[in-house]
């Protein structure tokens, strides 16, 4: 260990707030950046999902209204 | 049979179209040109009139403002002719396409380009601009708006088919175009400074050739995504 | 280089190798990165000259750097993409643009908060900086674009386009920049190059940069599955997917 | 198979996360008239852009003369004329000039631009600009070419989009003349035609819900 205390290593030689921060956003932005593109995943699956049950129901719809209209 | 006209051909009528088209249709022609004298009468305004301040900051300002006013050229290059179908029918002909991509930007150059050139000495006076410049003023423009016609015209072919293009046009194009002013309003400082300014104009001429060959293909290949 | 590529020219196949890749490089990336930073902030000696303030340098260092390998690795896709109409490589290009955006961003900010104990500003316009921020604002547009177009297969090209050109241009710009510089600044110290560098901290240096680089790969890995199901959302075997994710 | 003028080979083409069409696989033979059909929204100017090269589709090539036309585009362009929803005229030229420059740009020789406008009934209205004209006589510049063209393919979207009765029929006789002489034309409408519907054949588009 480089730093004498606890305290030593969070003040990084008065350069702490320099320091801190750089690591703070870098790990931050990294963190939004994996929370945003996994949670991107679930939204994609949300909207197919909704949209699956959307023909759905506009398939039945059809197959209701106009049964005999002839397949080309 | 059809019968294939020669690419000389191809390229004189498409510039003389478009050239015809934009004189019966004077604004475009002017209101860039009023854009360019106007940003450039706000500055001093905005600055203050010490006319050393105004001789140090002359070239960037000018520059500055070329830059703004192809930008906001750029959009009628392709824009009427997408919106009326002319396009579809130019990426139709069997002609190469590059030549007619070229003969539009060409076009557009002689629209745009060639009017700020005219006016730059002119409002270079009002600038204070040192003198020894005006020569190096001049060749970067005539050197430098080819560049931005032909980098702007590969971001307008790629914006053209979406509907609101323009501030997403400036934010792709203005970051390419920063080689361009760096290079010539070096060269014009150079000039003030009474140093020799050949090798930023070598470099400028370098980049103009870059983009004379390279960019009429990014051009199509856009202008095809574009019209899908 | 076609027949070996082309099992993966499907995107079922390339979701399923993008689904196994994915947990040995989220694993390993969290190891080296947590490795590297520990070691950087709290063991490698202090430097002489700059204090403690240089310990950015651990996270700096390689998000500028991987910036833009990122963008050369996103060219490289837009190539194949363009050149062979491989969907799935503006798929992956389309994937890494915003990571490049983020680790350029952090390059800028820890660039410039390293700049302000050592230069007083928190902003200078030193070559390296602002080759970043023109790098930004270059993934920026391309991030921009290929949001602009409804259709997704349309958008991937667009981009590909526009970041060839950005590719040409980059090294142009770069140089433009440093010209720019020694002009206008005369030569400016630049703090945040280190000619030479003890071991000690070389090393934690090394670490982090394979973590970013991992890291990289995780999140490009992720993002790529999002544009493969994006892609392909009309498809059977997405469909089958959502379907078992529901349950 | 060789003497296909224009092969579908396993066309999809995919909309807004909507399968348009599927593996579509046709041949159009010289003297085909050929109408497609389905309902708004089923992809029909999306085929005719597949088709004349405009779109690149998702998935599957077409085919001219047995060359795939993205590899050949000059080859094909030689042979195509294309006209879509937008009739592709200029509003600050005038009814000759626009007819010449697309007649020109398209490799068709024309010595008499007057007696081509007079065809589609545009004698007088030479030097108006475009824009001074109504929806239908642009349309007719646009058409004019039709009159002047020697090429093989016509892909037509929708030709009889605000023409009056006559002109539609003496579209559909230019038409029969077209295919008689080994030509091929393909086009959408919702109109029936009157003159050569016995040789009409058929391609429908069903509107998919995925």
């Amino acid at each position: 260990m480089h730093f004498e205390s606890l305290s030593d290593f969070f003040a990084m030689g008065g350069y702490g707030f320099y320091v801190w921060l750089s690591y703070g956003v870098t790990f931050a932005l990294l963190i939004t950046l994996t929370v945003v593109s996994v949670r991107g995943r679930r939204n994609l699956i949300n909207q197919i999902r909704s949209k699956q049950a959307r023909e759905q129901k506009l398939k039945e719809y059809r197959k209701g209204n106009k049964k005999d209209e002839p397949k080309a | 049979m059809t019968h294939s006209i020669s690419y000389w051909k191809t390229f004189s009528n498409v510039l003389r179209r478009d050239l015809k088209v934009a004189v019966r249709n004077k604004g475009d022609i002017f209101n860039p040109l009023v854009f360019f004298v106007i940003v450039i009468t706000l500055f001093p305004l905005g600055i203050g009139s010490d006319s050393q301040v105004l001789t140090r900051i002359a070239p960037g300002i000018i520059w500055v403002a070329a830059l703004l006013s192809a930008l906001l050229s750029l959009e009628r290059l392709f824009k009427n002719d997408y919106n009326d179908g002319s396009l579809e029918q130019m990426l139709l002909s069997p002609q190469p396409l590059f030549i007619m991509v070229f003969a539009k930007v060409l076009a557009h150059w002689v629209l745009t380009g060639i009017p700020i050139i005219i006016i730059a000495p002119l409002l270079a006076v009002l600038l204070h601009l040192e003198e020894a410049a005006y020569g190096a003023l001049i060749i970067t423009l005539l050197l430098g708006t080819p560049i931005l016609s032909l980098i702007g015209a590969v971001g307008v072919a790629l914006t053209v088919g979406i509907k609101k293009g323009g501030v997403l046009l400036s934010l792709l194009v203005l970051p390419l175009y920063i080689p361009v002013l760096i290079f010539a309003t070096g060269a014009i400082e150079a000039a003030a400074l009474a140093m020799p300014y050949a090798g930023h104009l070598a470099i400028i001429a370098a980049l103009l050739t870059g983009a004379i060959t390279l960019t009429p293909f990014a051009i199509g290949a856009a202008l095809r995504v574009s019209t899908n | 280089m076609w027949k070996w590529l082309h099992p993966y020219a499907k995107p079922e196949r390339s979701y399923e190798l993008a689904s196994t890749l994915l947990p040995w490089f989220a694993v390993s990336s969290v190891i080296t990165l947590l490795i590297g930073t520990i070691w950087g902030l709290a063991f490698a000696p202090v430097d002489y000259q700059q204090g403690e303030s240089y310990r950015i340098i651990f996270i700096h260092v390689p998000a500028a750097t991987l910036a833009m390998s990122t963008y050369m690795a996103m060219a490289t896709a837009a190539f194949v993409g363009m050149v062979w109409q491989l969907k799935l490589s503006d798929a992956a290009a389309a994937a890494m643009a915003p990571v490049g955006a983020v680790l350029t961003a952090i390059a800028l900010i820890t660039g410039s908060a390293w700049g302000k104990p050592m230069w007083g500003t928190w902003w200078i316009w030193d070559a390296r900086l602002t080759t970043e921020l023109i790098l930004l604002f270059i993934y920026i547009g391309i991030i921009a674009l290929h949001n602009s177009f409804e259709d997704k297969v349309l958008a991937g090209r667009a981009a590909g386009i526009l970041t060839l050109v950005g590719v040409i241009n980059i090294p142009i710009i770069k140089y433009s920049v440093e010209w720019w510089n020694t002009l206008h600044q005369g030569a400016t110290i630049s703090k945040l190059d280190k000619p030479s560098m003890p071991t000690e901290m070389l090393i934690p240096l090394l670490i982090n940069i394979l973590g970013f680089a991992l890291m990289i790969g995780a999140l490009t890995l992720i993002r790529f599955r999002n544009e493969i199901i994006d892609r392909n959302s009309m498809r059977p075997w997405v469909r089958e997917l959502v379907a078992q994710e529901s349950k | 198979m060789s003497k296909a003028l224009l092969s579908a080979n396993a066309l999809t083409c995919i909309r807004e996360d909507r399968i348009l069409f599927d593996q579509l696989s046709f041949d159009i033979l010289p003297g085909d008239l050929i109408q497609i059909e389905g309902p708004n929204g089923a992809g029909k100017t999306s085929l005719l852009r597949i088709l004349a090269g405009l779109s690149r589709p998702y998935d599957g090539c077409v085919e001219y003369a047995g060359k795939n036309i993205e590899r050949d585009r000059e080859g094909y362009y030689e042979n195509l004329l294309y006209i879509g929803h937008l009739a592709g005229v200029k509003g600050e030229l005038t009814a000759q000039e626009n007819l010449d420059f697309n007649l020109q740009m398209h490799g068709d020789h024309c010595d008499n631009i007057e007696a081509a406008l007079s065809e589609v009934k545009l004698t007088g209205f030479e030097d108006a600009l475009a824009s001074h004209l109504s929806a239908g006589q642009n349309r007719r510049i646009a058409l004019a070419r039709l009159w002047q063209s020697e090429v093989k393919v016509w892909i037509l979207d929708e030709p009889f989009t605000a023409i009056d009765k006559a002109g539609v029929s003496e579209l559909e006789t230019l038409f029969v003349q077209h295919i008689d002489n080994g030509g091929t034309v393909i086009f959408t409408s919702h109109q029936d035609l009157q003159i050569g519907a016995q040789r009409l054949k058929r391609i429908t588009l069903d509107y998919n819900f995925y």
